[in-house]
């Protein structure tokens, strides 16, 4: 039987519809990145630690949600690896296990900044525009 | 004689069935055929079938034997099987009159066991004519529709249905309806003969005369330069020989199944180009030849082998199907002119 | 009832016998009853006088015999040709069958043939048939008189006739007719709408009564093979009999295939077969699918065209969307 | 999984220039497709007569696929147009009289289409399967 | 019946892994005509034909069977084989049961059942074989090169020297192709023109070389020996036998606004115009988009100017036919387009260029004379950066780039960057990469003198996104060995573009019936063994239109065609492909069905008296197939309805009786 750690690398990779294996290493969507700085692991750095199987530490790590869902690393990756749905599925990983919500939702008002567009309705938008 | 009333005509096909297997003529959207009787099919009254029932004895095809080849080793199976026994209900006097002329053909020395055997197993229960079509002339080789051969003679009244038997065959298979059939005198049968008599006489074809022909007439016959005309249309087709009752000419064949070899008989047609092909190649070359091969047989070969007896029966099947209607009415008329008037 | 009388033909016969410009005339003969006619040669002009036969059961088509007959001497021979088996005589000229220059072809208009098949299944002991336009009266020995509408009569082939139009003559007795937009694929239709099932059943019955006579063959102006693959022992086809269901199918879809893009749709094969099986509708398939995927085309409409089979554009359909194009159609 | 558990018989004429080298490049990358699929080469697949389809069906095959070049890449210019011809009439006749359609088919497969060679081979073995053995074609003589 | 020997090859362990030979040599023993069968380790080697040689002579086999790997690669071993003792060659039949066997079914049960099966179908159709002897056809002692690249160039110019007349057709007005616009050239860096001038020259002077430039192959016929070939030569305006090329007419000509294809459209040029100074032939050229006088029928200054009168403003397009002996292809490649690649700002910026438009920046004939300057504000460019791989190495179903690598951009890449740190060491260079692929003679070093002495900066990561800000192009890539977000703001950005076969390769493809890949490169006959030649015989590859590569390799291929066209030229007669249509007079209609399907019109009809099996004697027509024009497609056997048209090789009989073996 696959132990834990596979368990959830397999999870990841049939959650998110994408193959690892098919990533040159070639860095350009961590090139691309707005939030590149923020991040303590970058969006190359995700899909190699998802082959890896090294899910745990993407989880605990805050970079999961710097990601801004901006598609970029998506839409110019030369191999057609997705990243951002790789981290979506991180993320959706670390949602379903009880108690590890990143934020309660009385955190949500005080983040809010007016002016900014919603970040969901902007990356729900380009998510699912394609 | 026997009777039975056209009302209960079913269960007397439904005794028969019991311990043979019946076939009769049915309509078809195409005229009528032999098929199987199961209850609820009727007896089709049409005057004849469309293929003759030459088939129950010398079917088109007819496995003979099967060869299983290892490297140099053959080992022969003999595929014949045991026919169950049968009834052919319904055959007119034509078609049984072609039955004896295939007698003639297989059961001469050296017999041909498949069609001994089939012949064996079949009764032949054959049905007068009572309405004749314009294309008979079965009367031209002395063949008395009202009162056919065969092992049972039947005969279809407005009401009833009378059966005589004439063979061992017969009786058997009459002694064994015994209870559902009961005696009868021949009053009706025979007043039907004689009306269906005098309306053969009337006949279109009637006068229509064979003893120009038959036994020894082959010089006489063989240069006529009417041949050239009779047969310079025909499509050397096999038509008139598959549908003809008296034909009797097979070719043998071996098909390769992959895992051994069958070698079977099927119909062959004199008509053909490769009828008879031999080493030396093939006797006859032109059509003309073929087309005079196949009316000679009938009306001078045959019965010079066969003491007088002509091997058509005047079924009139090819007048019917000929492509262009080109058949032996015609050749006899034009060849034996003056003996029909 | 035809158009053109039986006078008409007999005096351009004898009159192109007399000037020599043929040497012998096809035609039809008269035989036993009123409708076996015989195709005959005739070389008299007395022979035509008391034998010549024009009527309602002159189906024949003369194309064919034109092959042999042309082969036997120099002089030119006449020939009768209805508007159908026009089609079939330029159809053997596409393929040099024969010298045209040894032909004499004199069109005749025709508004149908009498189908015997259909007439010997309305009546018995026929004794006379007599066609006065509509309808047609059949005398016969026992029943009396039975008259039936000439429409009834008709063979498939008349009643959709495809053409009036002589596409082949040297000489016209009376006007040309014109091509027709006749329905003859709906009986293709209605079986392509059957199930795969009930098509299966349907042409498992029909063609099981195959006696393999050959006479669609020999009948056929479009199979002129001088050898036969079904004749020839080292074909690998080689044939006699069908001695089961598969050599049945097998001979008519060859056949089919070899006449497909050449068979002008005459229904000669379905007027001589014994059997009565309706060898008209494999040829209609194959002419009715040419026609949907490669335009329309027809056989014999004019010398020397090619045929869709021996020809091709870079964008024809695949065939397996001809083939999932029939669920729909 | 049943002992005689049912396998079709695939005959798949080949051209040799496009698809028969297709055939041996699936072989070199080592790709898999089923053992009952047996090709016979044909210089061009023009050169595939009904007869012989009818032939192989006949003696029990139960699918019979048709490979020739991409139309406008075949070595001899004009040879698959006249087979798309051909098989497009042929198979519509074969459908006309009730024989499954899935059983026959034309695939156009390139020299350096080896793996597609591959997946069309499991693809027809699967569909030919999923029918089951020739009914409607077969002659009883050649069946075992 | 046959006497017929099977022989089953190991071939080592990659037919015995997965087949058992011995079961399959024993299974064969029983097939009817066989009477000799055996295994061995490896059949085409010289101890195995040796086999089949003794077995020949012993036996005295009329017939044989070899079960080993497809008969692409060894048909031709085993029927000199053959040959060699004496059989005919044509007796010989392979049964493919490697690739289309072992190498596709694992089970060894299964893979045994299945190769016995196939060798029983071989058994088969060796048991109706018929000894054939090849026709011959005449070869016509010219060659064809279409593509004026150094590749065709190169090969011209060794077929010629081997004594054969050679056409060039190029579409260009002048020869040369994409080397003639390379500044330097790796990895001796050596000037581009200095090597390649010489070499037009040499074709120029060379009597046996014939230059159809400006001109184009439309349509090409025959077989190899025999092909016909009809060039249309572009109308050019200008008499070439007159024009001396002295550029008169270019400087006078009024209308001076046209791109320069030459120099990419980064500067002008005349309507009527000689694209650079070497050209060959040195001819002047018009432009009829962009001249008045063809356009609007005003102006006429070249006609006037021209003192040697070769301006003819009549001239037409014309179509020459020639017949040929080889064909070979050079049509070389073509950067991809950038358009799709708008995230490195291709075409929002002019300071963001493609390599070949810095090799012409970087070149004295240039637009810029030589001293690199941004083409924006013609600028000396301080940060220079650029980025490997832009459109090569993408994923399949992208239609945005190659999936293939294309072999030649980090190697000019280095030469770039070092050329630039030698020439203006105060510029900075960067390199962003993925890997850095230099393999070859002296390549390696090379690079690492870019790195090492020239102080190039090569950073491991792809370049994300450049954007345009004031006259600065701010791009963003990652450095994955430092791990962290790179900015730098450039100005200059030099995409590596994958290159693709040149646009008229797929409708030549199809004149030549050769065949191509899904990405448009010409297929040759065998990768490893037949690099240079195409599956259709007579035609071969030379250069870039094979796939991507360097120069020397190039120059090297381009040899290896010359003398494969050198070996076929030198023949007399080509022994022709005895696999031919004929047709059995007795039984043909003369109907010309088949001479309708016939692609070669190999089919000719006679007439013939026959004695006919009715005791007389006709006049038929009959078919008669020119055996050297046949190519032994088999159209003309499944039209032809009597089948009196059979294949010789591939008779119907012999296809069905290997239907029947197969299907037992």
């Amino acid at each position: 039987m696959l132990d834990k750690k596979e368990l959830l690398k397999e999870q990841v990779i049939r959650a998110s519809g994408v193959n690892p294996l098919k990533c040159m290493r070639c860095g350009k969507c961590s090139g691309t990145c707005p939030s590149y700085d923020e991040m303590e692991y970058h969006p190359h750095q995700f899909v190699y630690m998802v082959e890896m199987g090294d899910i745990e530490t993407l989880m605990k790590s805050e970079s999961v949600y710097k990601c801004l869902s901006c598609f970029a690393c998506v839409e110019r990756c030369p191999r057609g690896v997705e990243p951002a749905k790789i981290i979506e599925a991180v993320r959706l990983e670390a949602i379903r296990q009880k108690g590890n919500n990143h934020m309660t939702a009385n955190d949500i008002p005080e983040k809010v900044n007016d002016d900014i567009p919603q970040q969901a309705i902007m990356s729900a938008m380009r998510k699912y525009s394609k | 004689m026997r009777k039975i009333s056209l009302k209960k005509i079913d269960s007397l096909f439904s005794a028969i069935a019991e311990n043979s297997v019946l076939y009769m003529p049915v309509d078809t959207k195409t005229g009528a055929k032999f098929e199987q009787w199961e209850n609820g099919k009727e007896l089709s009254d049409s005057l004849n079938t469309v293929r003759s029932a030459k088939d129950f004895f010398f079917p088109q095809t007819e496995n003979l034997m099967d060869f299983k080849v290892e490297g140099k080793k053959i080992e022969v199976i003999d595929s014949r099987s045991e026919t169950e026994d049968f009834v052919v209900f319904g055959v007119r006097a034509c078609d049984v009159k072609s039955f004896d002329v295939l007698d003639k053909v297989f059961l001469a020395e050296p017999q041909d066991s498949y069609y001994k055997n089939r012949r064996e197993h079949g009764v032949i229960m054959s049905l007068a004519c009572t309405k004749p079509n314009e294309t008979c002339f079965c009367t031209t080789f002395r063949i008395d529709a009202a009162e056919p051969a065969g092992d049972v003679v039947c005969y279809k009244t407005d009401d009833a249905f009378y059966m005589d038997a004439k063979t061992e065959k017969g009786k058997k298979l009459l002694s064994a309806l015994e209870g559902i059939t009961e005696a009868a005198d021949d009053t009706a049968v025979t007043e039907q003969q004689k009306l269906t008599r005098e309306r053969m006489s009337k006949l279109p074809l009637a006068s229509l005369k064979a003893d120009a022909f038959g036994n020894g007439k082959t010089k006489e016959f063989f240069d006529r330069p009417e041949w050239k005309e009779l047969s310079e249309s025909c499509l050397g087709c096999g038509t008139c020989t598959f549908v003809c009752p008296t034909c009797q000419c097979y070719d043998i064949k071996d098909f390769n199944t992959g895992h051994g070899v069958k070698r079977f008989r099927c119909w062959d047609s004199c008509m053909y180009s490769d009828f008879t092909k031999m080493s030396a190649g093939q006797p006859r070359l032109t059509q003309l030849e073929r087309f005079r091969q196949r009316f000679m047989h009938k009306l001078v070969y045959f019965p010079t082998n066969n003491d007088g007896m002509f091997s058509c029966v005047g079924c009139g099947r090819c007048l019917a199907k000929c492509p262009i209607q080109m058949n032996i009415v015609k050749v006899m008329k034009k060849l034996g002119g003056n003996s029909n008037g | 009832m035809q158009e053109i009388k039986r006078e008409v033909l007999v005096n351009k016969a004898s009159e192109l016998l007399k000037n020599g410009t043929v040497d012998r005339v096809f035609g039809w003969k008269k035989g036993e009853f009123d409708y076996d006619i015989t195709p005959a040669l005739f070389t008299t002009a007395e022979d035509i006088e008391n034998e010549f036969v024009w009527g309602d059961f002159c189906g024949a088509n003369f194309s064919k015999y034109l092959i042999k007959e042309t082969g036997k001497s120099e002089n030119k021979v006449l020939v009768f040709l209805k508007p159908c088996d026009t089609y079939s005589f330029n159809q053997l000229l596409t393929e040099h069958r024969f010298d045209r220059e040894k032909v004499y072809a004199v069109g005749v208009p025709c508004n149908g043939m009498l189908d015997t098949g259909k007439i010997k299944s309305s009546a018995e002991g026929i004794s006379k048939v007599t066609d006065n336009g509509d309808k047609v009266v059949i005398e016969t020995l026992f029943d009396g008189e039975i008259t039936l509408d000439r429409n009834e009569l008709l063979p498939d082939r008349c009643l959709n006739c495809k053409s009036k139009k002589h596409v082949a003559y040297d000489e016209l007795l009376g006007e040309d007719g014109a091509v027709l937009d006749s329905n003859r694929f709906d009986e293709v239709e209605k079986l392509e709408k059957m199930t795969p099932d009930e098509r299966f059943a349907f042409w498992q019955n029909e063609l099981s009564r195959c006696i393999r006579c050959n006479a669609c063959r020999d009948v056929c102006p479009a199979c002129t093979c001088e050898k036969c693959v079904f004749d020839n022992p080292n074909s690998g086809v080689e044939n006699k009999a069908a001695t089961n269901e598969f050599e049945e199918k097998m001979f008519h879809i060859i056949r089919a295939f070899h006449v497909a893009g050449r068979c002008t749709d005459c229904g000669e094969c379905s007027r001589v077969c014994p059997q009565h099986i309706p060898l008209h509708l494999l040829n209609r398939k194959f002419i009715k699918d040419i026609d949907s995927f490669y335009g329309e085309y027809q056989a014999g409409a004019e010398v020397g065209s090619r045929a869709p089979i021996v020809n091709y554009t870079t964008e024809d359909i695949e065939p397996g969307d001809a083939v999932r194009r029939n669920e729909n159609a | 999984m049943q002992v005689n558990e049912y396998k079709p018989l695939i005959v798949a004429f080949c051209c040799n220039w496009c698809s028969y080298a297709g055939a041996d490049l699936a072989g070199n990358n080592r790709l898999n497709y089923p053992a009952d699929v047996k090709i016979i080469r044909v210089p061009c697949s023009c050169r595939v007569n009904p007869m012989f389809i009818l032939r192989a069906f006949q003696r029990g095959a139960d699918g019979v696929i048709l490979c020739g070049c991409h139309p406008g890449d075949c070595h001899y210019t004009s040879g698959n147009y006249y087979t798309r011809r051909r098989m497009a009439l042929l198979f519509s006749m074969l459908d006309y009289l009730g024989i499954e359609k899935e059983r026959t088919r034309v695939e156009w497969v390139s020299a350096a289409e080896g793996a597609k060679f591959a997946e069309t081979m499991n693809d027809f073995a699967k569909t030919v399967a999923a029918l089951g053995e020739n009914k409607r074609l077969e002659d009883l003589r050649c069946k075992k | 019946m046959q006497r017929i020997g099977v022989f089953v090859c190991h071939c080592g362990t990659n037919i015995a892994g997965t087949v058992d030979v011995k079961a399959v040599a024993e299974a064969l023993k029983t097939e009817p005509g066989v009477v000799f069968s055996t295994d061995y380790q490896y059949m085409c080697s010289q101890a195995g034909q040796d086999i089949i040689k003794k077995a020949i002579a012993e036996y005295n086999l009329t017939g044989i069977v070899v079960c080993s790997c497809s008969p692409r690669m060894h048909e031709a071993t085993f029927r000199k084989t053959a040959a060699a003792a004496g059989l005919n060659p044509y007796m010989v039949e392979i049964a493919n049961i490697r690739e289309q066997c072992s190498w596709v079914h694992k089970e060894v049960p299964i893979g045994t059942e299945k190769a016995i099966i196939l060798a029983k179908a071989a058994v088969a159709k060796v048991n109706l074989n018929a000894p054939l002897t090849p026709g011959e056809s005449p070869v016509t002692k010219r060659a064809l090169v279409i593509g004026g690249g150094i590749a065709g160039i190169q090969t011209a110019l060794d077929i010629a020297d081997a004594g054969f007349p050679v056409d060039i057709v190029e579409t260009k007005p002048t020869i040369g192709g994409k080397m003639a616009q390379l500044d330097k050239t790796f990895p001796t860096l050596d000037c581009a023109a200095c090597i390649l001038t010489p070499k037009m020259v040499d074709v120029a002077q060379n009597d046996k070389i014939r230059v159809f430039s400006y001109s184009e192959v439309t349509e090409v016929g025959g077989f190899v020996g025999n092909f016909e070939v009809t060039i249309k030569r572009r109308a050019r305006y200008v008499k070439e036998d007159i024009c001396t090329g002295c550029g008169l007419c270019t400087e006078k000509c009024p209308q001076k606004k046209v791109p320069n294809e030459f120099n990419l459209g980064m500067d002008n040029r005349s309507a009527i115009y000689i694209p650079f100074a070497q050209a060959v032939p040195k001819v002047a050229t018009i432009d009829p988009n962009h001249c008045m006088k063809l356009k609007t029928g005003k102006c006429g200054v070249c006609s006037k100017v021209c003192t040697a009168g070769a301006i003819d403003y009549e001239a037409k397009d014309e179509f020459v036919k020639e017949k040929y002996g080889a064909i070979v292809v050079a049509t070389g490649f073509n950067p991809i387009s950038m358009e799709k690649f708008d995230e490195f700002a291709y075409s929002q910026s002019k300071d963001v260029i493609t390599s070949l438009e810095l090799e012409r920046l970087m070149n004295a004939a240039g637009p810029t004379g030589g001293t690199l300057l941004r083409p924006s504000d013609h600028e000396h460019p301080h940060t220079i950066v650029f980025v490997q791989c832009v459109g090569s190495r993408c994923e399949a179903c992208a239609e945005k780039g190659k999936e293939y690598c294309s072999k030649i951009c980090c190697m000019y890449t280095a030469k770039h960057a070092m050329l630039i740190r030698d020439k203006y060491p105060d510029t900075e260079v960067y390199v962003f990469y993925i890997d850095v692929r230099t393999p070859g003679k002296n390549f390696d070093e090379f690079y690492r003198r870019a790195v090492e002495e020239y102080g190039v900066h090569y950073i491991k990561g792809m370049v994300g996104k450049v954007s345009p800000e004031g006259n600065k192009l701010k791009v963003q890539g990652s450095d994955l060995i430092y791990g962290r977000q790179l900015h730098i703001d450039a100005d200059l950005v030099v995409l590596a573009a994958a290159i693709e076969p040149d646009k008229s390769a797929r409708p030549l493809a199809t004149m030549l019936t050769a065949s191509m890949d899904t990405n448009d490169f010409f297929t040759e006959a065998h990768p490893k063994l037949r690099p240079v030649e195409s599956p259709t015989a007579g035609v071969f590859l030379s250069g870039t239109c094979q796939g991507p590569k360097d120069i020397p390799e190039t120059v090297s291929q381009a040899g290896a065609a010359a003398s494969k066209v050198i070996g076929l030229l030198c023949k007399d007669k080509l022994t022709g492909n005895p696999c031919v249509a004929h047709s059995d007079e007795m039984m043909c209609n003369g109907c010309s069905t088949c001479e309708k399907v016939c692609p070669y019109g190999a089919i000719s009809y006679v007439d013939k008296e026959f004695r006919m099996p009715d005791r007389t004697t006709k006049v038929r027509r009959v078919a008669v197939v020119n055996e050297a024009v046949c190519q032994g497609c088999g159209a003309c056997t499944v039209a032809c309805m009597s089948g009196a048209m059979d294949l010789k090789g591939f008779m119907n009989k012999q296809i069905m009786a290997e239907v029947d073996a197969i299907c037992k």
